[in-house]
């Protein structure tokens, strides 16, 4: 019987939202409550539902069943523009016949706004993006960047209550991406306006997002922040996904070693954590990240088969009679292939996950 | 003031005020006629004293059809005419296209020529040919006896397969502008990124023409496939002006023979059957070609 | 103001027009008391009537004027007659009072009133009796013939005296050896439009004529065929025989007597057969390379004698008019003397009347006029029928394959006895 | 190879290009010059064989009588941009959105429709030419330039929205969730965006439906009588039982392609260029 205080609703709650096509769903039963002023990330391999579930937040598209609630009205029934989001759309979808005075003016011209205020605004966001010097060009003779950013000052313009990214960067390079990036970061710390963000790229999210949503097979699989999602996954499914070089998995079976339960592991067996939450016998998968393997000291043995520097890093990859292993050294190792080594994991940095469900004990 | 409706069924709606008007002026003015005209294909019709007098023999005329040997000497003739002329035109079409689309054929003479053929009325059409193929006075013997290739004038239109292959000719000549116009708007859609990447994975141009020109080219291949289809088994004023549907019946094609029982033998009702019969055939083919064109359904999705 | 399509004097009927416009308007308050005609017909060159084509065209008003009547002429190229009147009959909506024929009087014969019947006994005594064989039926008249259109042979004088013809032969050997002699110099003896099977001046109806030469008949008492006889084989035969000894090779091609025409016309065959509106044609240096080399004669006599087919150019009057006496008075103001004088002259068509045939103004300017009256004194029936397009239909498809040589003449004659006998058996 | 010179070819296809389309020049302009010598020559040149040529034999009388035909040939032309542009404009307003929603605004059983739409073209006209006839001459229409309009709809309407409808499924879809986004209902994203980046098929469309309502003949011989003659009609007269006046033929379809060929030159860019190439990149 705790006494809550009042406080905002969700800026966006999704209740059980679910969605398929005839006979295939993309997703079932989305929860998700987003914060006023969050910026959060949709996160998946193509085919997750994510895009969908964006969409339905939207507007433009119908959900199966469930509740979508914005600032905690029910918005199911209303179109996008009375649900007052703005999107960036994958490949920008500019459109080809307008300038780009005109694409950015669209939806304020769609409002009835006058024609000198439309002129201002656009002048204003224009300039904010550095994008006053082509205004009367076509999206075609602009470069991949000036449309990207043509696309964001569309969604700027009207100052909406959300935000919506739907893998907006997918069509840059590298460098362009990263630098994207970090002006969308900007943009969103400056203005504080709500925002998801659909993307598959783990590091994009990672990079940008308040919370991150991992989705998988049209489910939330663990909603949380960076560092929730990475040290402590919800599931072997977002472990795999969020880290580079990805975590290791390994099936084994908890044992009681001593008193203290330990995990075999083909010919080896490691402690861990005490806490109870392993029985005997249990098949269990356990999930080491590159990191948490030290190199030096302790009693596993293993030889490497590979080096990979990669600047401030080296990632290296080692065989033992577990399988495989992957650590990350500071800056440049000096191992050689075939070099034996000895590595030590700490019990506390283990994940384990149950087998069969694939929940993180 | 939200209205109650989802964003889907708000597009279905107006998706159906958009289409209703079309649908509903179609109705008026066809409605009417086709069911008419399937009900006189089950009728015996006469004119008697000064009206027409119909008595319902239900697939009789049908039943004619089988035995008649016009019928199925037209019907051969037309499937010929019709697939060759619908390869033809689409090939040359494509061809004509390809041309167009390259930066020597830019320039809008072409495509003012290319309208050519289609403007000229069929009427005039017809009659234009049939003096350039005429066997005794036409320009086209004079130019060929000319150039040396043939030693005497040439009776084209005299034997059945000559006769039939030269309408085919004439057909194809009006006909590939209009293809080669779609085709033309739908090379110019292929998004010229694909290009990009087929020249970075290396592929030859020839290369780069079958795995990317032609499967963007899908859609608007299915559209002049079936246009062309339709129109192909719709020829009727060539034959009229050029042939008659001679020499011996050699030319005679199932809309030509509709309207000659229809219009000439003022036998309606089996005109209206073999009318039908083209409807039927046309169907057939249309959907033929639509599942050769498109073999994944749902790949175009 | 009426369509005003003739190709010949555009101008003069521009001002013709204008003329009309200008009248004092005191004529116009007439309108509301005029009795109403439309007449349906060929554009000209075509046998069309006075105010279409240019001739009597005082007499015409004068004739309306008279009758307080206004006449609408509703004309059409000659091809297109047939299918625009089939569908206004089918379907049971034909405005015309006067409605031109071409041998579909039987075809069209439930939608038309006998009104021929009713005719002036004088006019009617100035006809040659056997016009109205192919607008009666079942006995009753339902039309006039208003012009005297039977296939003669032309020739090409020029040529035929080069082999030694010092004139038209007169039966089918002379027919053929001619043929055959003047064949040479890249030129052909015997031209035809064989290309379109059907109809009046179709592939069958030549037959028709070679038929009649040989002495054959098409139908029997009964109805039925009687073609599938020495006759009619013998004319099939005549025909092929014609085509080896040197007819052109694109007859078979030709699918209107136009195509065909032009080939005598630009002097590369020497004979045809052909209808009295060659004369005229041929003597336009415009259209003509053998301006004053044609002649005509009877056609060349088989076993039988001459014979030949009549072009059947007819008035009829619709059942449905309204005012069918009228009507009848402006055929028999089509058929009166003077104007079929103007007709003949003006126009080239010759007129049907036999005072006006004998006419020495028409002979002198259309000598022809003398060899189609002589035609006329041998038969010339062209066996109309309700279903005369379906029969010559497939009896000119049977002809053309004998021609192309799939089939014996004999053959050829019996499968379109079948044929004929399968079409008259199915009208019942 | 540069791009540049992949995309544009070698000396090789830049040979083949060239003969293509000096074969594409002579397949479609040699019978259009025939045509045009056909209409400046005497009808015994054109007979004569070979068709003589010399300077004496041309001449303008073709056109003259012709052009002095104007009473029919001039109704003719009117009547026929009457009928053209009447059934163009209205199978346009009437087909691009029906179109359009056959394409993307999940209209149930939409191919299903668009596919019962196209099969109205594959019964002959010559099978509903005589119920037509009937409908029309009860409701006193015949002879009326817009009702052959209204019955010119019947195959202009259709082929409008098949051609269409291919180029409107190829819209990218992103640009209609943006017009959503940005505010416009379905009507105005119809209006707004998806119109006018289809010029270009509207264009073809508008030039097909009226070509085809300018040359149509069957429906206009049986449908009108003297007042709403349409030009081919004008030019079938040239042709008659006996005698066809080819030269003037020639001359009076010359004349009446005129509008057409203005047509072409006014859309030429319209019709397949549209808007600079790769309008629709990424």
């Amino acid at each position: 019987m705790t006494s809550v205080p009042p406080r905002l609703p969700p800026a966006i709650e999704l209740r059980r939202v679910a969605k398929s096509f005839g006979t295939v769903q993309v997703c079932r039963d989305v929860d998700l409550a987003i914060e006023t002023g969050e910026f959060v990330t949709l996160l998946g391999p193509s085919g997750c539902g994510k895009t969908t579930t964006l969409n339905m937040v939207a507007g433009l598209e119908d959900s199966t069943s469930g509740d979508i609630l914005l600032a905690g009205r029910r918005v199911n029934e209303l179109s996008p523009v009375e649900r007052d989001v703005a999107m960036v759309f994958q490949n920008y979808a500019l459109y080809p016949h307008m300038t780009v005075a005109e694409n950015i003016g669209f939806t304020l011209r769609m409002r009835g706004m006058k024609r000198a205020e439309i002129a201002a605004r656009v002048t204003a966001i224009a300039a904010s993006l550095e994008l006053s010097h082509v205004l009367e060009r076509l999206p075609a003779q602009l470069s991949g960047g000036q449309q990207q950013r043509v696309a964001i000052g569309r969604a700027l313009v009207r100052e909406p209550r959300i935000f919506l990214f739907d893998e907006p960067f997918s069509n840059l390079d590298a460098a362009l991406r990263v630098k994207m990036r970090a002006e969308v970061k900007q943009l969103h710390q400056r203005l504080g306006v709500t925002s998801l963000f659909v993307t598959h790229d783990q590091e994009e999210a990672m990079s940008i997002s308040d919370r991150i949503a991992v989705m998988n097979r049209g489910r939330v699989e663990q909603f949380g922040t960076p560092e929730e999602i990475y040290a402590r996954p919800a599931t072997r499914y977002v472990a795999s996904f969020i880290g580079n070089p990805q975590i290791e998995l390994m099936p084994g079976t908890v044992e009681a070693a001593d008193g203290r339960p330990a995990v075999r592991l083909g010919a080896q067996v490691l402690p861990l954590p005490g806490d109870g939450r392993f029985r005997p016998g249990q098949k269990v998968e356990i999930g080491i990240r590159p990191e948490h393997v030290r190199l030096g000291a302790g009693n596993l043995s293993a030889s490497v088969r590979l080096v990979q520097p990669v600047g401030p890093l080296s990632h290296v990859v080692l065989d033992w009679d577990g399988g495989s292993l992957t650590a990350t050294l500071p800056g440049f190792s000096r191992l050689q292939p075939g070099e034996r080594v000895s590595a030590a994991i700490s019990p506390d940095d283990m994940l384990v996950f149950d087998q069969e469900t694939g929940l993180r004990l | 003031m939200a209205s109650q409706a989802t964003f889907e069924q708000r597009r279905r709606s107006a998706g159906l005020f958009l289409v209703a008007p079309a649908i509903v002026v179609l109705l008026a003015i066809l409605g009417y006629p086709i069911l008419e005209s399937m009900m006189l294909a089950l009728q015996r019709v006469q004119l008697n004293a000064g009206e027409i007098q119909r008595s319902f023999i239900g697939l009789g005329n049908f039943q004619r059809l089988l035995a008649d040997e016009t019928f199925r000497h037209a019907a051969l003739n037309t499937l010929y005419f019709s697939v060759a002329e619908v390869v033809l035109v689409v090939v040359l079409g494509f061809g004509v296209a390809l041309l167009l689309n390259h930066p020597l054929g830019r320039p809008g003479f072409f495509r003012i020529l290319l309208v050519v053929p289609w403007a000229i009325a069929p009427v005039a059409n017809a009659v234009l040919w049939k003096w350039i193929l005429n066997a005794n006075y036409g320009v086209l013997n004079g130019i060929l006896q000319s150039l040396g290739l043939i030693d005497y004038y040439q009776v084209w239109l005299g034997s059945p397969f000559s006769a039939l292959n030269f309408l085919l000719l004439v057909d194809v000549w009006k006909s590939v502008p209009f293809v080669a116009l779609l085709l033309l708007a739908g090379l110019q859609r292929v998004p010229s990124i694909l290009y990009r990447a087929a020249y970075m994975d290396g592929a030859s141009r020839l290369q780069a023409f079958r795995h990317v020109t032609l499967p963007s080219m899908r859609g608007a291949v299915a559209i002049a496939v079936v246009l062309q289809t339709i129109w192909s088994l719709r020829v009727f004023d060539l034959v009229f002006v050029l042939t008659r549907g001679g020499p011996a019946d050699a030319t005679v094609l199932l809309n030509f023979l509709a309207y000659r029982v229809t219009f000439n033998f003022l036998d309606i009702g089996y005109g209206a059957a073999i009318a039908n019969v083209i409807f039927v055939l046309t169907l057939l083919l249309a959907i033929l070609y639509i599942r050769l064109v498109r073999p994944a359904e749902g790949a175009a999705r | 103001m009426s369509i005003q399509m003739s190709r010949r004097g555009m101008l003069q009927a521009a001002a013709a027009a204008g003329a009309a416009a200008a009248l004092p308007f005191g004529l116009s308050s007439h309108a509301a008391a005029e009795e109403a005609l439309t007449v349906f017909g060929p554009l000209p060159p075509d046998p069309a009537p006075p105010g279409a084509a240019k001739f009597s065209e005082a007499a015409f008003e004068a004739w309306k004027k008279a009758h307080g009547a206004s006449v609408t002429y509703d004309l059409l190229a000659w091809p297109q007659l047939h299918d625009r009147m089939a569908t206004a009959f089918a379907s049971g909506s034909a405005p015309w009072d006067v409605i031109y024929m071409c041998g579909w009087v039987p075809e069209f014969v439930s939608f038309l009133t006998p009104f021929a019947d009713e005719l002036p006994k004088s006019l009617v005594d100035d006809l040659p009796a056997s016009s109205f064989e192919t607008v009666t039926w079942q006995g009753k008249r339902y039309g006039a013939i208003f012009t005297l259109s039977l296939l003669t042979l032309f020739y090409n004088k020029e040529h035929l005296a080069e082999v030694g013809f010092n004139e038209a032969p007169k039966n089918w050997d002379e027919f053929k050896r001619a043929t055959k002699e003047l064949t040479r110099n890249g030129r052909f003896g015997f031209v035809a439009n064989y290309g379109d099977p059907a109809g009046i001046g179709g592939t069958a109806s030549y037959w028709m004529a070679f038929l009649q030469q040989a002495g054959g008949k098409m139908y029997g008492e009964d109805g039925m065929p009687v073609f599938k006889s020495d006759a009619g084989v013998a004319a099939l035969q005549m025909m092929m025989d014609l085509m080896a000894a040197g007819t052109d090779p694109g007859s078979i091609s030709y699918a209107s007597i136009n195509d065909s025409t032009n080939v005598l016309l630009a002097g590369r065959a020497s004979m045809m057969m052909n209808w009295p509106f060659m004369w005229n044609a041929a003597q336009d240096p415009a259209q003509s390379q053998i301006v004053g080399k044609l002649a005509s004669a009877i056609l060349p006599a088989g076993p039988a004698g001459s014979a030949s087919i009549d072009g059947t150019d007819a008035w009829t009057v619709s059942k449905a008019s309204k005012n069918p006496a009228l009507a009848r008075q402006l055929v028999e103001f089509y058929l009166d003397a003077e104007v079929q004088k103007r007709q003949a002259l003006d126009t080239g068509w010759l007129p049907i009347r036999l005072s006006v045939l004998a006419d020495p103004e028409v002979q002198q300017k259309l000598p022809n006029a003398a060899v189609v009256l002589e035609q006329a004194k041998h038969p010339y029936n062209s066996f109309v029928t309700p279903d005369f397009n379906q029969v010559t239909q497939a009896v000119g498809t049977e002809v053309q394959k004998a021609l192309q040589g799939q089939k014996t003449a004999a053959q050829a004659i019996a499968d379109a006895s079948d044929l004929v006998t399968a079409i008259v058996k199915r009208r019942g | 190879m540069s791009y540049a010179l992949y995309r544009r070819g070698g000396p090789g296809l830049r040979l083949v290009t060239i003969v293509g389309l000096v074969l594409f020049v002579v397949w479609s302009a040699a019978p259009v010059v025939w045509l045009i010598l056909s209409s400046l020559l005497q009808q015994k040149a054109l007979i004569a064989r070979p068709p003589d040529l010399s300077p004496a034999n041309l001449t303008l009388d073709n056109f003259v009588t012709v052009v002095a035909s104007a009473a029919a040939l001039g109704r003719g032309i009117l009547n026929s941009l009457i009928v053209a542009l009447f059934s163009t404009a209205v199978a346009l307003a009437l087909g691009a959105p029906a179109a359009y929603a056959l394409a993307r605004l999940s209209v149930p059983r939409a191919n299903a429709i668009a596919f019962l739409v196209l099969a109205t073209q594959m019964l002959p006209s010559i099978a509903i030419a005589i119920p037509l006839f009937l409908v029309i001459s009860r409701i006193g229409l015949i002879d009326n330039v817009f009702s052959l309009g209204v019955v010119y709809l019947s195959f202009n309407l259709p082929i409008v929205i098949w051609i269409l409808r291919g180029f409107f499924l190829g819209i990218p879809a992103g640009l209609e969730k943006a017009a959503a986004i940005d505010g416009a209902g379905v009507l105005r994203t119809f209006w707004h965006i998806v119109l006018p980046i289809s010029i270009p098929p509207l264009g073809a469309a508008a030039v097909f439906a009226f070509v085809e309502a300018w040359n149509e003949f069957f429906f206009a011989l049986i449908l009108t009588r003297q007042s709403a003659q349409t030009v081919p009609l004008v030019i079938a007269a040239f042709a008659g039982q006996y005698q066809t006046v080819f030269g003037q033929m020639m001359a009076a379809a010359l004349i009446s392609v005129v509008p057409v060929i203005v047509l072409a030159v006014v859309f030429r860019d319209w019709i397949v260029r549209g808007f600079a190439d790769g309008m629709m990149k990424g």
